[in-house]
Order: structure tokens, then C-alpha cells, then sequence
């Protein structure tokens, strides 16, 4: 995926002079993941910035470069080390648009590294994306495949409005794929059925789903799973959602972060409210437990493991 | 040198070019201000402070929300529009109604916007001035933001944010300084510095003697004037603008002021201002200031005096007449602007509520 | 509500001498809503202190002054100016247990005046509590009443760990009542059934209970309605709400926030799981929608009403 | 006056008392720092390279998690515990091996630490030592609190907080000054500007010539110290901490040294340090020069290095086997600590995923 990022951020750079990079360490060093390797000798010390280590200043002075004309991306360097600059993403990036009655907007891409299971230290491993999704006005994106990232970062750098594109660190490095090496986009908002089945829907984004193909490797013998991948936290593509449930009765939510308050807990409200009636079985959530991420040690014990997955798609299942 | 790089914040005195009675210091009047444009200013002031009473009495009949009243800061903000040019930007904190108006915000747009109507800030196309920004600190990184694109873009711009001494405490000052001083961003920051952080003292948010001297901390220079001196406002702004303009960077200026109102209409300064304060400040009052030495000149009198306040009166009236007429919110622009485009659930939402809101 | 707050506040002061509030503005005004109005003159400067203009400031200097054997009462003007602490609160103030495993831990209180519905200025009318929810080992209370908010503030002070206490600013001066002199504590994690129904059953918190009793009055003739406070949004008091739905069949839940990835969805998702099977009727949620709040001329548009809290309650009944 | 309210950080050159040769400026060495005491600084300092170079070790052996190694801060950190007492408190951020060590933290904790065990960050009782804290600049803000907070329970103590170069950029950094400049606190801020960032220089951190010059913008003084002296460190901080236990306030001390190793054991700095940066470094190394001055008053030998070595070899290796023989984590660990008591969801989580794990 990193490979992929880093082709969607040349392209898109080489085709709009106003797109540029700013962050911690994004510069000669190309990213601690090397996302934006080499771009700072394609593109210059003008285009790829190295900022002084604040949070709050890298997206408060993003919001001014994207009011002055250009497109920043901004890069944090870990998803848990976003809050300090929470005031400027929330009271600022999004609202500008809405505040202003579209006078100034805030054409920006927040990317993030996201999620853990990749034995980092403290604080790198946080998959918080439900609390972002309740920012009103931010778009909220979380790619699973290399494919996707590159398409959907594409489309997140021309959106008019600010992106948070969140980056599932356990898949960087995991899942080699062919990326086209032409431009193409995937719009914002819309989920992808990533198997088709009849007997249960399951739900994820980002580092999950790939727990989740296991799954159907595994066990697609027994059931027929339908997978989705919601791709976009916010604005969710509940339609498909929808669909899918419709037709199976049964749904598993499979979320990386902590149980309660997450984005697993708005898809079951939703589904509540749209397809009561035609639920065969409560819809399971899979989920870590509402502990904070332990460290190396410990972290695939709160983890989703295809175990429970493979168990609560057997307990809607048998319901 | 220029007079801001001049300045040492550590040593030298505040600096101001005429005294509280008017007495002025010919030797530090840049050229350009001339007495006809002190004139100018001096009906810009007025209006600012007739416009600005207007809300308080809207305010206190319903027919406004909470306001902060920028009584007494007129000098600190009306001589920065004679120092702008189009290509600048303006990014206020709220209690900067004297500077938006100057810079080209409909008196009315600024009523809206303390009304409760968020149409306020939708500021006229050209118009360079950012909305009022709330969170304290928070717009300080937009105007570095908007100087750095600028120059990344081989633009001309100077970008002037507005605060005051309560801002200083944030993260994002020092942010904003720090970025500011790393990409040499043409970038003035302004700093009225009114006493008080609502009821909390200057002295309580910072041990610092001055406010100009954390400048230093970030690599550039900070200068401290009198707030209340026009003249003064007026020939640092116009240098630091300058400089910034040609390149030499971010400065710092800290405008010594005072705020002779409640912090908003729901405050009560009684609380907490020390007996006197008030009184003492009163005396150094910018407009009346500038009227000693327009009379000294003979350039002003009471006919005069009541011209300006019939033509600024007349400003006002229309501002609240149409502010008055505004038409009331509407459900869609609720909604159409949290994005470019409705969003699925919002097209929904909407629709939901415009039913159960009109059936 | 602001004199119970301020007699709970002035109780445990004089009961333990580590209690210190600091703040902006609690000093000398008594904070701008007056809740600590007088408490600088009865316990001096070294115990009401005013701070610098810095919400990370407080709450990190709080977790110290935790840590030095004191607990500190952490004032945020406003409930939209914490975002800036955020970092400090959600990696530190509740983690310092769990991180040191019990060997340093963050008695403190972070009060926060929360919601809308008072016009007040832009971000003065904020709901975020479900963001505040999502965060691991943080306690969330919500005071709806005068009795309510000095029985919690007294046992969030005596809590072991850091209680964010967002106190309804509708609710403030809006309702008189009175609080008993004597100290007495409400357990943290709490909800309480206020009025007995059998025929649905509404969940709420904050100002939005009193719009919900309002309803009450005037539709009680036409159905038993069962209300529950929820006091306190983490940990959730999902027992009360299971046992009441259990018996009614049908919820709706009242939010003032905007609707997705609110608390309501956690309470649908919970009640997805636990009771599917009782369920008459889709459990109801009755939000503020996605979009910021409106200043003073908008935000009756958008804030949950008593006619959409009744149509919501026919809905489920008549389902 | 003292040597720390001496100083001029705008002015007067980095404070030295060793120079690169060992050689020692009698004048400038202060009454108590020995020769003894310097002996056995340097084993401490040889002790904490070899406990430092060993995570480096099992970590490429896949036995330890991510690391960030402090080979060349030595200097700016084990003079620190020496003048320090029970009562004072530490606040690490992460490339503190050395002072958490010094200070009674045990070394196979910090290993657990590092080895991805939060029972690590579990400090025995009576160590005033806070727990590695990540989110860069936070941990300004516990000392300043803890400091603020024994001020007003009359009680003394220190507090020391731990933080580098990039540090300085956060807003954290600027409150935590602040609140300490205000409440006059006894914080000593311990900055080791170790010239990088990851991969930022230090000249791309902020447009001030020094670090230390910072702490005027909060009305206390700074020092810019050179960090490699393990002399001018112990100087520095011993006057520094006094005076804050004097009720003198805080002061901000820049340790100007250089991190030889790489960010963290995932990091390469051939990236980014420019060809002969780190070489010069490696010629002011902190322990090499302290060497050079015991050779000169034939205080080392090859046969005293040997026993030293064996002495720390033997520590380390304690500590390794202690750690190799940490229990697994536990779900119990996880769950019973994040609030005091198990709320009813956490039981029953913790429940629900011990049958899932463990059947
Ligand atoms: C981040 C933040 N915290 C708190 C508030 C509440 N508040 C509004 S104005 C104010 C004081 C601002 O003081 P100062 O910066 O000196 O501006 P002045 O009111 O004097 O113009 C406070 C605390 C806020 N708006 N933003
Ligand atoms: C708030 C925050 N942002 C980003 C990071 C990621 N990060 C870890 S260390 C580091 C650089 C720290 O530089 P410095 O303060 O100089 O400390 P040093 O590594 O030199 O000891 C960064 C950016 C972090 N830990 N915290
Ligand atoms: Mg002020
Ligand atoms: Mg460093």
C-alpha cells in the first residue's frame, strides 16, 4: 500500500502544481513509512515540507495554505498523535465551508497511519476513526488495499472539502498488489462488496477486512458471506449496507478500535432503524474490548482474531 | 534598519509618537500621515465606536446575541486598513468589528454575524477577511497558512492576524510564531493587548514583562506601542507591513490598550477590575486623543464634530435596517454547506426535519 | 443547577483540603456561569486559581497536580474549547493508571458546560459526548438536574480516576429546585428510571430531559411512557435500559447532538444485541442532524423538539 | 547571584567546563564534583551505554519492540540524578534510559518497558520517576503540575522534566513554561537538544539562535549548556535545581548534544545527517572525554575499564534474564486497570474474551 500512496501523491503533485505535503519528517526522509519517499527530489524542498513537530500548526497552517490557494496534505504521523491539532480539524477545516456560507473552503487531505497490529510502541497503534466520524462537515476515508488507497487518495486530494484519509498501518507493508500505473479515482462515499453471499453480511474497514477474507477462505465451505468494505467512515455508504443485510437477515460488524462508541455501533443503529424486520439474528459486533491498545506484548489478545470472527458469524448463523 | 527591526523589546520603552494629550512627537510622524488623513481617521474611529455601541444597545433590547464591545481598541485596528493593500489578509479574533468594517465587511454582515446569523461571514468576494474566529488563538496559524501559500506561490501578501493578550497563553500561538519564524512568512501579528483575558489580568497569563519580547523566541523581532496612540499605530503597522512585504519576515507587535467595556454584553468588569483602572485608562482614551490634537491643529469642532456624527449615525441606521430586514434561517442552508455537495444521510436528514418542521 | 454545583464544589473543599479548582475566570468572577462565584473568598488564592488561556494546559498541569496528592477540579470555559486538551486527556489523564498499572493514577474532575439551546456564540453549543465516551478509561457524567448535578459532582470529585462532567448549560438556570444542604453522593454509572411507563420507553440525558417530561405532561393521557435519565454516558448503565425495553418493547432515544456516532447509536446497538427479540417496534433516535450548530437564529431548527420527541414516541407505538 | 541567573542566553557563549580534550577549567568546576564522584560518573555513564546498546542488540534479535537508543546523551543525563533527592520528581519522554535508571527505576523494567510490557511503566513505590511518555511535550506539563502542586502543599521537591529538540515545538512546551513562569514553579526543564527530530534539524525546528533563549518569553532564564560535558552538566544542573528548591522559579536548561545512534532501531539516519555530522559528534563524545580527563590524573586504566565493563556486563545481563523471564501478559492486566474498579461493560467484556481466547 505504501508503494500505491506514494504513486497516487506523484501523480496527483505532477499534475496540480498547487498540491503539496507538509508534516513531520515527510521531507529527505520520505515519511517513517516512506510514503512520500522521493518526492522531495521530484518535487522540491517547496513542495515537500518538513514542519516543526506540532500537530495543531501542521493542519492550522494547512487550513491557511488551503485558503491562500494551494491543496496541502497533511500528514500526521500517527493517528494517536492527531488530538493536540483536534481544535483547528474540528472548529476550523471542517466548518469553514459552512461557516462562511461557501465563501472559503478548505481544500485539504489529513492523512494518518491508523490502527495497530504491527508491535509499535504506545500511542501508535490507535484506531479511533468513530470519534472522527462525528466531526460534522470532515470526510473520513480508510482504504484497505492498495488499489483503493491510490484511487481514493486521488479523489480525496481533488475534494473540495477536507479528507481525513486514514492509512491502516498492518497493511503498508502486508498485501502486495498491482497498482495500475495510470490515474484513476474511487469516489469518496462508497462501499465495496468485496464478496458476494447470501447467508450473512459482514461489515469492516481497513486492516479487518483481510482478517475477514481469511475467514471466507477459511470457512466459506460452510457459509456464504457476503464482505463489505466500507472504505468511507463518513459519509457512510449505508445503502449497501442496507442492500446486502436485506437480502442475508444476518449482519457481523468487524471493528479494530474498542467497542463501545464506534462506528460498529452507528452501521447496528442504522440497521435497526432501516431493516428491522427483515433481521433473522441481532447484528454481532467484533470488536476490541474498551481497554486502551496494549502494547506489543498484548495487542493480539484484545484484537479481532478470525477466531471470534468465524464465532459470531456462527452464533448469527445458528440464531 | 527599520524602526521594528530598531526596537528592543527587552530595553526600550513603549513607543509612541503622541503623548496622551495630544502632544506629538513630529520627529517619529512618518511622512504619509498626514493631518488630513488623521482626519480621516479620526471619523473612522468615531463610526467604529458608534457602530460598535449600536450592538451593545441592540444587545440589550433582544435584538442581538452576546457581543464583545471593542471600546477603546480604535486605535488598534483603524490605522492597519491605511497600511493594507488588497492583496492582504485580515484574519480577526471577535472583537475586531473596527478592522473588518475598514477592510471592506458590510457593517451589516458583522450585525448578522453577532445577531445569529451565520450569513454574516460570508464575506464579499475580494474581501480578504477571514470570519470571526472564536476559539481563542485558533486563526493566528491560519494567517501564517495563508502568508506561507502566498509566498510558495510567488504571491505578494502581507497577513495580519488579530488577537489579544489572552491569546498569547495558547498552543497555537506559539505554533503560529514558531512556523511563522521557521518559513520567514509575511506575517504581522497583532496583538491588542486590552488588560484582560475576560476577568483574568495581563499579569496572570504571563510572566513576561512585555509581550512583544516572546517575538524573540521565535526568531524575529516584537515591539510594544501605545494602542491608544494612533500616530504611533499607524507608523509601526506601516513599517512592519513594509518589511514583511519585502521579504524580512514575521514581526510581532503588542498594541498597549485597554478594553473599556464588559468582556461581552454578559459580563460584569465591576467584578474584577480594580477600583480606578478604569478611570486611569479612560483618560487615554484613543479618540479623544486624537481630537485634542485635531483641536490643537484647528482642525475640529463641534460642527464638525456633529457632521461626523450625523454621516455615522446614518451608517449605523441603515447597517441595523438592513440587518433587521434579514431573512430569517432556512433549513437548506443549514445543510448545504457542511459540504460542497449534500451527502446521502444529509439529503435525508434534511428532508426529515423540513417535514416535521413544515409538514 | 449552577447553586448546586456551587454548594457541592464548596462542600468538598471544605472537606478535603487537596480539592483545588483552576480554571479560566474561577477565581475572582466565579466563572463566567458563576459556579464557583464566592469560593476564592472562602478559600483564598491558593485553592480558585486562574489559569492562562490554555485548555491543554489545565488538564496536563492538572494530571500533575494530581500526581503531587491534590485533586484538581479542571474547569473548561466551555465544552467546545477542549479539544485543544484532548491529547492530554484521552494519553494521559486516562491512561496514567492503566499505563503504571495502579501505581500513578489522575484523581481529577474536568467540568465543562455542554450543549446548546441558550444562544449562545458559535462553538458554545457543542455536544460532542460521544467522542468523549470512546475514550478508554475516562468516566462521562451528565447532570440533568440541580439534585442530580450536586450528588454526581461530589462523587466525581471522590472518584478514584478522571470524571469528565459536562454540566447542560439549558439546564443551569433554567430549573429551580431545591437541594438538600447535607452532603449526599449519586453513584457514578447510574441511570435513573424518572417516570414508570409500560409502553415505551425513552432513554435520554442532559437538557433533553426536560423537553422529554414536557412531553410526558402533556402526552402522558395517551401513553405510559417510561423516562430514563441516563446520568452517566460512560460507563453506560445499560441494565436499567435493557430492563425497562425488556418490559415496554419500544425506545426512543433523545439526543441533543448530531445524530451519527452519537451515544443513541451505542444504546441502539447494545439494545440490537440484548433484546432484539422484545422489540415491538426499531428503536427510535431522535437527534440534532449532521450538520454544526447553529447560531442563535438556528438552533431551534435543528435541536431535538417536544412535537419530534411525541412523533418519534407514536412512531414506535404504532408500529 | 547564581550561574544560572548569570547567564545570557541572547549573549554568552555555551557553558563549558570540560572542553573535547578533557581539559577542565579548575575555575568553573564546582565544590563538590570530585574526582571520586567523577569516577564513578563514568562508570555510570559506560553502565548506561551498555544497558542502552543492549535493547539495540535484542531488539535487531527480534527479543525487544521498537527503541529509541540515547548513545551520546550519557552527559545529559546521569549528572542530572546526582543532584537530585528523594523529594524531586522526573518526567521522562522516551530516550531516557539513563536518568530513569540513575534515578531507581529498575533496569529490567525498562526493558519490559521496551519490550512491550506495560508492567514495566509500573515504578516501585517511593521512585518519583513518571513513565515514558510518547506524545512529544506532554510530559512538561506533569512536572509543571507536580512542581505547582507540592508548591502549594508546602512541600519541597524538584521536578525535572526530560525532552529534546523537537519538543520545544508543541504547544505543551510553550503551557508547561508558561504555567511554570507564572506560578514560579520549581521545574528544571531538561531539554537535550540533541540536533535532530527524526529526521528534522534542529534548524528546521524553530528560526531562535538557541533553545535556551525560549525561557525569556516566560519570564525565567535559560542556559545553553554543551551536553557532552559531563562537568558543565553536573555545574548546570546542580545550580539550576537549587535554585528552584530555593523558590527561585524555574529555568530552562539547553543540553546541546547529539544523538549518535538512529531515532529508533527502525530509523536511518544515512538519510538525513549530512556526511561528517555525526563523525564531528563522535569526537565530543560524552564518555571518551570524561575518559581522557581520568587519564590524564591517572584516575583509568586498561584493567579499571575492564572491571567496569564486567561490573555493567553483569548488571545487564541480570536484567536481561529477569526480563526474558517475564510472564506473558495477562487479559486480567489489561482489563482490571483502566479505571479502579471493573465497570459492569469491562467485566463482562473481559469475560466474554477470556472464553473467546482461552475456552
Ligand atoms: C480556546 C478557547 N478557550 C476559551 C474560550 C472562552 N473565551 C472567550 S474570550 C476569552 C478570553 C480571551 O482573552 P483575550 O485573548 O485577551 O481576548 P480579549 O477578550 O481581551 O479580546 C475566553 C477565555 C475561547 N473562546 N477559546
Ligand atoms: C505529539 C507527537 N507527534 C509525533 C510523534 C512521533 N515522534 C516520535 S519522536 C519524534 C521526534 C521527537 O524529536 P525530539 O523532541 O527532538 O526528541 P528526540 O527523538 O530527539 O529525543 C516524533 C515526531 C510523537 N511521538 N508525538
Ligand atoms: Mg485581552
Ligand atoms: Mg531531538
Amino acid at each position: 500500500m505504501v508503494e500505491a500512496l506514494n504513486l497516487a501523491l506523484k501523480q496527483e503533485m505532477k499534475k496540480d502544481p498547487s498540491v503539496l505535503l507538509i508534516g513531520e519528517d515527510v521531507g529527505i526522509d520520505g515519511g517513517v513509512f516512506r510514503v512520500s519517499d522521493g518526492l522531495i527530489n521530484q518535487f522540491g524542498k517547496e513542495r515537500v515540507i518538513d514542519t516543526p513537530l506540532s500537530e495543531s500548526g501542521i493542519i492550522g497552517a494547512g487550513i491557511g495554505l488551503a485558503l491562500s490557494g494551494m491543496k496541502p496534505i497533511c500528514e500526521i504521523q500517527f493517528s494517536g498523535f492527531i488530538y493536540s491539532g483536534l481544535e483547528q480539524l474540528i472548529s476550523h477545516a471542517a466548518r469553514m465551508r459552512w461557516r462562511s456560507r461557501g465563501r472559503f473552503t478548505c481544500p485539504m487531505v489529513i492523512r494518518a497511519p491508523n490502527g495497530g497490529g504491527v508491535k509499535a510502541l504506545e500511542h501508535h497503534s490507535e484506531a479511533m476513526e468513530a470519534i472522527f466520524g462525528a466531526i460534522q462537515g470532515l470526510k473520513v476515508v480508510m482504504p484497505a488495499t492498495p488499489y483503493d488507497a491510490k484511487g481514493l487518495l486521488i479523489s480525496a486530494i481533488r475534494d473540495p472539502d477536507p479528507v481525513l484519509f486514514l492509512e491502516p498501518m498492518r497493511v503498508y507493508r502486508a498485501f502486495r498488489e498491482e497498482v495500475p500505473e495510470e490515474e484513476y479515482t474511487i469516489p469518496i462515499g462508497k462501499a465495496a462488496v468485496v464478496n458476494e453471499g447470501s447467508d450473512v453480511t459482514v461489515v469492516t474497514w481497513g486492516a479487518m477486512r483481510w482478517l475477514c477474507e481469511k475467514v471466507i477462505s477459511a470457512h466459506g465451505d460452510k457459509a456464504s458471506i457476503e464482505l463489505i468494505d466500507l472504505r468511507t467512515i463518513s459519509p457512510m455508504d449505508f445503502e449497501t449496507i442496507l442492500a446486502s443485510v436485506q437480502k442475508t437477515g444476518r449482519c457481523v460488524i468487524v471493528q479494530e478500535g474498542s467497542q463501545s462508541f464506534g462506528v460498529a455501533a452507528e452501521i447496528s443503529a442504522r440497521l435497526m432503524e432501516k431493516c428491522l424486520l427483515n433481521l433473522q439474528a441481532p447484528v454481532e459486533r467484533v470488536t476490541s474490548p474498551d481497554v486502551p491498545p496494549p502494547y506489543l506484548r498484548g495487542e493480539m489478545l484484545t484484537l479481532p482474531s478470525e477466531e471470534r470472527i468465524w464465532r459470531a458469524i456462527e452464533k448469527v448463523l445458528n440464531f | 534598519m527599520s524602526l521594528v527591526e530598531n526596537y528592543n523589546p527587552l530595553a526600550d520603552p513603549i513607543y509612541q509618537v503622541m503623548d496622551e494629550n495630544g502632544m506629538v512627537n513630529e520627529a517619529l510622524r512618518p511622512a504619509g500621515l498626514t493631518d488630513d488623513l488623521l482626519l480621516q481617521m479620526y471619523e473612522e474611529m468615531v463610526l467604529t465606536r458608534m457602530a460598535d455601541d449600536k450592538v451593545n444597545k441592540l444587545q440589550r433590547q433582544g435584538r442581538m446575541g452576546t457581543y464583545p464591545s471593542m471600546q477603546g481598541q480604535e486605535a488598534c485596528q483603524i490605522p492597519i486598513a491605511h497600511n493594507l493593500k488588497k492583496e492582504d489578509w485580515v484574519a480577526p479574533a471577535f472583537r475586531e468589528l473596527g478592522i473588518m468594517m475598514m477592510c471592506g465587511v458590510p457593517l451589516v454582515d458583522i450585525y448578522r454575524y453577532w445577531g445569529g446569523f451565520e450569513s454574516g461571514s460570508k464575506m464579499p468576494k475580494g474581501v480578504n477577511v477571514l470570519p470571526v474566529s472564536i476559539p481563542v488563538g485558533s486563526q493566528l496559524l491560519h494567517a501564517v497558512g495563508i502568508a506561507w501559500g502566498l509566498k510558495l506561490q510567488k504571491k505578494s501578501g502581507v497577513t495580519v492576524p488579530f488577537f489579544s493578550d489572552g491569546a498569547t497563553s495558547t498552543g497555537d500561538f506559539h505554533s503560529a510564531l514558531n512556523f511563522a519564524g521557521v518559513y520567514r512568512t509575511a506575517t504581522v501579528f497583532l496583538c491588542q493587548n486590552n488588560q484582560y483575558a475576560i476577568s483574568t489580568p495581563r499579569a496572570a497569563q504571563t510572566a513576561s514583562r512585555t509581550l512583544a519580547e516572546k517575538a524573540l523566541a521565535y526568531g524575529f523581532n516584537g515591539i510594544q506601542v501605545d494602542g491608544n496612540d494612533v500616530m504611533a499605530m499607524y507608523a509601526v503597522t506601516k513599517d512592519a507591513i513594509e518589511y514583511a512585504r519585502g521579504g524580512g519576515g514575521p514581526v510581532l507587535i503588542e498594541a498597549v490598550t485597554f478594553r473599556q467595556g464588559p468582556h461581552t454584553s454578559s459580563d460584569d468588569p465591576k467584578k474584577y477590575v480594580p477600583a480606578g483602572e478604569r478611570e486611569m485608562w479612560m483618560k487615554k482614551d484613543p479618540i479623544a486623543r486624537l481630537q485634542k490634537y485635531l483641536q490643537t491643529k484647528n482642525l475640529w469642532s463641534e460642527d464638525l464634530q456633529k457632521e461626523i456624527d450625523v454621516r455615522g449615525a446614518a451608517t449605523v441606521e441603515k447597517a441595523v435596517a438592513e440587518y433587521e430586514a434579514t431573512p430569517s434561517v432556512q433549513i437548506d442552508e443549514l445543510f448545504d454547506y457542511v459540504h460542497a455537495e449534500l451527502t446521502p444521510d444529509l439529503a435525508e436528514q434534511k428532508a426529515a426535519l423540513q417535514k416535521a418542521l413544515y409538514k
